[in-house]
């Protein structure tokens, strides 16, 4: 898959968990479940959501490596295939 | 395309019989149109010689749609419908007179209340086709606002565990300033009657007439206008903590748990789980606190009436954020008889059904409320309880934590639980029971 | 009038024949245009073939007599004297129509013609009309009510119960079953015992003759009989009145029931052309005469499609009106 | 004097005949039978066969006639044995009867009287014994009259006679014996308003025909427990009089509804909507219906008592909705 096509993955996985968030206005550096303001459930969605779009699980293990969203993309490019 | 029977809209061409050039005559078939029915001869009701086809056979059509173009007497355009018999119908005036042909559109027009002198024919030469008058319809009229209820009658709505007012006994109430939360009922299956109100008005200490207030915050559904709604929300939660401030004698506690195990239990479970079925820590932290009810049950029902009435199950309430602000806490009914798998079902389904302002109102009936704000990495939770219940249980962030153990420090998963419990109910000594109850499930996950 | 030997029918009376079944004719014929057009809506059944049946028995009646007929009533309504404008002003629904729009191309009403009538449920118009025969016999008034319907309802309980009753009480009625070998999609065969209906009629102690429903005359004669025996106190009489109709039962009928064979057959039995060659042979028409024919009846046409474009719909308001009765009617 | 219902019916039509002679009867046993509940006993000899007509067993047939009759000038009472039996005629009443005036644009009228016997209570089981008075009410272009007393049943029918649109006469089969005094000069009566039987504030006990005597006795069996029923004889269901009944329900705030009919899809539902849309904040109590049971009558007289509305059910009703005073 290419980056734009990743980006656009991650942007429309966050969108449906979170609708009203602004992906534009996000830190990327900022931690994922404050700057959307979402709990662990709705982060195993945002996962599932993810998984769907690109093939990518990620095991529970791995969750600290992806808690902004820079780390969640680089994350998904090393993985997709 | 001609209108071949009572319930036919469209028509798909099949076949032509004639073509350009051939000379045709009143009563003759020029064409075959499939319909819901059956395929049927289409008749030409003039004379004259085909000069154009205009549909493609395979095309479907709405009926009154222009076919071919018929050269006969004044070389008319003129679909399958018959020309335009001159009457002395009152035409609006106009400057640029439509240019219409089938008395067809010209009725369709009518129909729809559309002024023809404001379309631009698309058909050939200009001619307005039916298709461009649907176009042009108005929408249809906004949907009028639903009538708000008369001023000055109580909208009051029927709180959950309150016994039932009669609509006259609700008017006398109204009409003589009794507050109907006071007042006992004597009626069939404790129903308030006017009789009731009127006894209640006559005695000297009535209770100040209150607004009767919204139990919990209602399901409303995510509308359009956020603003009005969220603030509408906000305005019936801060009525009921206000008021459950005032009514409830809270007293809180609290305690901090060790989740090593549970944590372990919950790793080792998730592992070979797709993303779908993983198990996250608010499912264990629910499930502990519906069973350790079982130990505790009087932290588990309603303060009505100064007595304690007992919940008929342990209905977990779960407080769920609305993403634009706003706390809404729906039960998941029997919690502590469902599997984990279950209650991370029901979890799921309730907090994006809440989220899209589906709730329903059977489900608005817990019986004690778990708040879980612990994800947005507070420590520990003092919460309000919600009105008639009477309990609260808050668990906090999980985290790593110092932990003493054997004389030796280490480190530990850990989460604090918080009790806010009404003292009319339960003493502080079986609250600590209850914590604790919870703490020794958690320390066994596989039983969950 | 004096009776021509080879035309068996005096050459003036021929000609009014002739108009009469050509007014029914072109009228129908504009009704399926503007059906197609959607000026007409609903059910449309037209008469298209069987014009000589309506024309000989209405031509026996007269203005005290009555009339009961079903759904195909269009050229009875005409033929019986409803105006083409108020019949085609309430094809299209408007408050102008003989029933004020209320009743459409199924429910024609007039009550200065004793026109009670169409009925949209097979059968159903027959109790009527033994009933109306009851009233008239009871005030010992000597009128003849003559009731049409198709082959369809002699299948009905309501035409065996009916004609049983009027036969019983020996009341004034005229039955005139249109038999057009269809009941909508069914061949009479496929429907009737005993397809021969004159037969199956006369064992209820009726008079019951077959008569051949494409000969205008033939049908005249029938029924001016039919008539005379009725008034004289003779109980009813039944025609099987045996005709054809060109078009489909309805306009949504693809007609999958009927080969074009057959139809084509029927055709070259015509009731107009038929008749129209006879007068030609008989030398009591001329082309012009012809022409005129045609253009009275194109005139008619265009002059009720006016009348029924022109008029406007019933108030809504109206709506509830006759559902009962207003006040000091006796 | 002393007299009965059938009497009273009787003696309406026997009236009717003598002031006007467009009215005939026609019916299956009217003549010579004297008619399968005896009402038309005796007016063949008096009034002739032309008049007093036997019909076959041709429901459809005679009752469409009758309509026909109606339609060319006559005043017919076209006497249809039971409400059973009606439905063979219900095309006709429904497509002809109600139907013909509005859709003919208000040319013809259709001045018939059709009078029906209904209910149970006589055992002869579930074709025999349908209520179906409350079915027939709505349709729009017939009047459904429901005589109870000696008064409606010798007053009500020349009335119907007179109006110039078809009216149904429903006749409960147990009414026939009731007896009691009834004026000489008993005449006409109307037929457009509901009448209060007996006068009350507790509760109002709304009701009609056959079930009229039984709400009667419980109105007093109520009275030795201090409630003070008032009972409202509806008299017609089309059109429904219901500013009597409305009346009364702002009077005594609880509504008991009582109908032999099935409750599904029935009148008492057409009573009780009338009242939540006019008296709804005049309500101490939700509307009660003490109906048939919706089951088709059983002929063993135990069942057949247990399905249709009783003393003793309707006087439960009362006291379970009025609750005990304090």
């Amino acid at each position: 898959m290419t980056t734009t096509q990743i980006d656009d993955a991650v942007r429309h996985a966050i969108g449906a968990i979170a609708p009203e968030a602004d992906l534009s206005t996000i830190d990327p550096d900022e931690r994922l479940r404050d700057a959307l303001d979402i709990d662990s459930l709705d982060f195993v969605r945002l996962l599932e959501q993810l998984q769907n779009l690109t093939g990518v699980t990620v095991p529970e293990s791995d969750y600290a490596k992806i808690a902004t969203l820079r780390e969640l993309t680089t994350y998904v490019e090393a993985h997709a295939g | 395309m001609p209108s071949l029977g009572a319930d036919m809209d469209e028509g798909t061409l099949l076949e032509w019989l004639v073509k350009p050039g051939d000379v045709v005559h009143r009563g003759d078939v020029v064409a075959v149109v499939d319909t819901a029915k059956a395929a049927m001869d289409v008749e030409i009701f003039q004379d004259g010689v085909i000069e154009k086809l205009i549909a493609e056979p395979g095309t479907t059509l709405p009926v009154g749609a222009p076919l071919a173009v018929i050269a006969g007497e004044g070389a008319v355009e003129a679909p399958a419908a018959p020309a335009a018999v001159e009457v002395p119908a009152v035409a609006p005036p106009s400057e640029i007179a439509p240019v219409v042909e089938s008395p067809l559109v010209r009725h369709r027009a009518h129909e729809l209340g559309v002024d023809l002198a404001t379309i631009v024919g698309t058909g050939p030469g200009g001619v307005i086709t039916r298709a461009d008058v649907d176009a042009h319809a108005p929408a249809p009229p906004p949907p009028t606002k639903p009538i708000p209820a008369k001023p000055g009658r109580a909208a009051a709505i029927p709180t959950q565990g309150r016994a039932p007012v009669s609509p006259f006994a609700r008017r006398r109430a109204a009409e003589l300033g009794v507050d109907l939360n006071a007042v006992q009922g004597t009626g069939p299956d404790g129903a308030i009657t006017a009789d009731d109100v009127e006894r209640a008005a006559a005695k000297p200490e009535t209770a100040p007439a209150e607004p009767v207030v919204a139990k919990v915050a209602p399901a409303a559904p995510v509308v359009p206008d956020m603003q009005a709604k969220a603030r509408a929300m906000r305005q019936a939660i801060g009525q009921l903590m206000a008021r459950s401030k005032r009514e409830i004698p809270h007293y809180y506690l609290s305690a901090t748990i060790d989740l090593t195990v549970a944590t372990d239990w919950l790793h080792q479970t998730n592992v070979d789980r797709p993303l779908s079925s993983r198990l996250v820590h608010a499912v264990l932290l629910l499930k502990a606190s519906a069973r350790a009810i079982h130990k505790v049950p009087e932290m588990n029902g309603f303060w009505v009436n100064d007595e304690f009435v007992p919940g008929d199950g342990v209905h977990l309430g779960v407080a769920i954020s609305l993403r634009q602000g706003g706390l809404i806490a729906p039960a998941i009914h029997h919690a502590d008889t469902l599997s984990l798998d279950e209650l991370m079902d029901h979890l799921r389904d309730l907090v994006s059904r809440a989220r899209a302002g589906r709730l329903k109102q059977s489900e608005m009936d817990p019986t004690i409320t778990i708040t879980n704000l612990g994800d947005q990495g507070v420590d520990s939770v003092y919460g309000v309880i919600y009105p008639p219940q009477v309990a609260l249980v808050g668990f906090g962030k999980v985290a790593e934590r110092p932990w003493a153990d054997g004389g030796m420090l280490g480190v530990r998963p850990c989460v604090t639980a918080t009790l806010a419990a009404d003292h009319r109910a339960s003493d502080g000594h079986r609250g600590g029971l209850y914590l604790a109850a919870i703490d020794s499930l958690l320390q066994k996950p596989e039983e969950l | 009038m004096s009776v021509d030997s080879e035309l068996g029918v005096d050459p003036k009376h021929g000609i009014h024949l002739l108009r009469q079944m050509l007014r029914v004719r072109r009228f129908e014929e504009k009704c399926v245009e503007l059906y197609s057009a959607e000026k007409i809506r609903g059910f449309l059944h037209v008469y298209i073939g069987e014009e000589a049946v309506a024309t000989g028995v209405l031509e026996a009646l007269d203005r005290e007599d009555s009339v009961v007929t079903t759904y195909r009533e269009h050229g009875h309504a005409l033929l019986r004297g409803v105006s083409a404008e108020k019949v085609m002003a309430e094809m299209y629904g408007k408050v102008d129509g003989c029933s004020r729009g209320r009743g459409g191309s199924m429910h024609l009403f007039d009550k200065a013609t004793r026109f009670f009538g169409g009925n949209a449920i097979v059968g159903g118009g027959i109790p009527l009309a033994i009933g109306v025969a009851l009233a008239d016999k009871l005030r010992g008034d000597n009128h003849v009510t003559a009731c049409f319907f198709g082959d369809g309802a002699v299948a009905e309980g309501e035409f065996h119960e009916s004609i049983n009753l009027a036969a019983l009480w020996k009341l004034p009625v005229l039955f005139c079953c249109e038999n057009n070998l269809y009941a909508m999609g069914t061949a009479i065969e496929r429907a009737q015992s005993q397809t021969d209906l004159a037969l199956k009629a006369a064992s209820y102690g009726v008079p019951s003759w077959p008569v051949d429903g494409m000969d205008v005359v033939a049908v005249e004669n029938a029924a001016r009989r039919a008539v005379e025996a009725i008034k004289a106190g003779g109980g009813p009489y039944f025609l099987e009145l045996r005709t054809y109709r060109f078009r489909a039962h309805s306009m949504f009928d693809p007609e999958l029931y009927r080969d074009k064979v057959e139809v084509k057959e029927w055709m070259k039995r015509d009731p107009i052309t038929v008749f129209t060659e006879r007068l030609r042979g008989a030398e009591a028409i001329s082309h012009d005469d012809l022409t005129a024919l045609e253009r009275e009846a194109a005139d008619e046409v265009a002059r009720a499609v006016a009348f029924a474009e022109a008029s406007t719909d019933e108030p809504v308001e109206q709506l509830t009106r006759f559902v009962y009765s207003e006040a000091n009617v006796s | 004097m002393k007299t009965t219902y059938r009497e009273a019916m009787r003696a309406a039509i026997r009236d009717a005949m003598q002031r006007d002679d467009r009215v005939f009867v026609m019916g299956e046993d009217v003549g010579r039978y004297g008619g399968c509940y005896a009402v038309t006993m005796g007016l063949l000899k008096e009034f002739g066969p032309e008049r007093i007509r036997d019909t076959p067993l041709s429901e459809s047939a005679f009752v469409g006639a009758g309509i026909g009759a109606a339609l060319n000038g006559m005043r017919p009472i076209v006497e249809v044995m039971t409400v059973n039996f009606s439905l063979l005629a219900l095309d006709q009443i429904m497509n002809n009867a109600a139907t013909l005036l509005h859709m003919s644009g208000g040319q013809f009228n259709v001045p018939v009287v059709i009078r029906m016997t209904t209910g149970a209570g006589r055992q002869v089981a579930a074709q025999h014994s349908h209520s179906l008075e409350g079915w027939y009410a709505h349709i729009p272009g017939i009047r459904i009259v429901t005589p109870a007393t000696l008064e409606d049943a010798r007053g009500m029918l020349w009335t119907a006679l007179v109006d110039p649109d078809p009216v149904l006469i429903f006749e409960n089969g147990t009414l026939y014996n009731t007896s009691g005094e009834l004026a000489d000069d008993a005449g006409p009566v109307d037929i457009d308003h509901a009448r209060v039987r007996r006068d009350g504030h507790d509760v109002s006990l709304i009701t009609y025909g056959g079930t009229l005597p039984a709400t009667m006795r419980a109105a007093e069996e109520l009275a030795a427990d201090g409630l003070e029923a008032e009972v409202v004889d509806l008299r017609t269901l089309r059109p429904l009089d219901e500013e009597t009944f409305l009346a009364s329900v702002r009077k005594t705030h609880h509504a008991v509804v009582i109908d032999e009919g099935w409750r599904s899809g029935g009148i008492s539902g057409e009573i009780s909507a009338r009242i939540a849309e006019n008296a709804l904040y005049d309500l101490d109590a939700p509307v009660v219906r003490v109906c048939g049971a919706e089951v088709p009558i059983p002929y063993p007289r135990h069942l057949e008592q247990a399905a249709i509305p009783n003393t003793s059910r309707i006087v439960a009703a009362a006291r379970e909705l009025v609750g005990v005073h304090a």
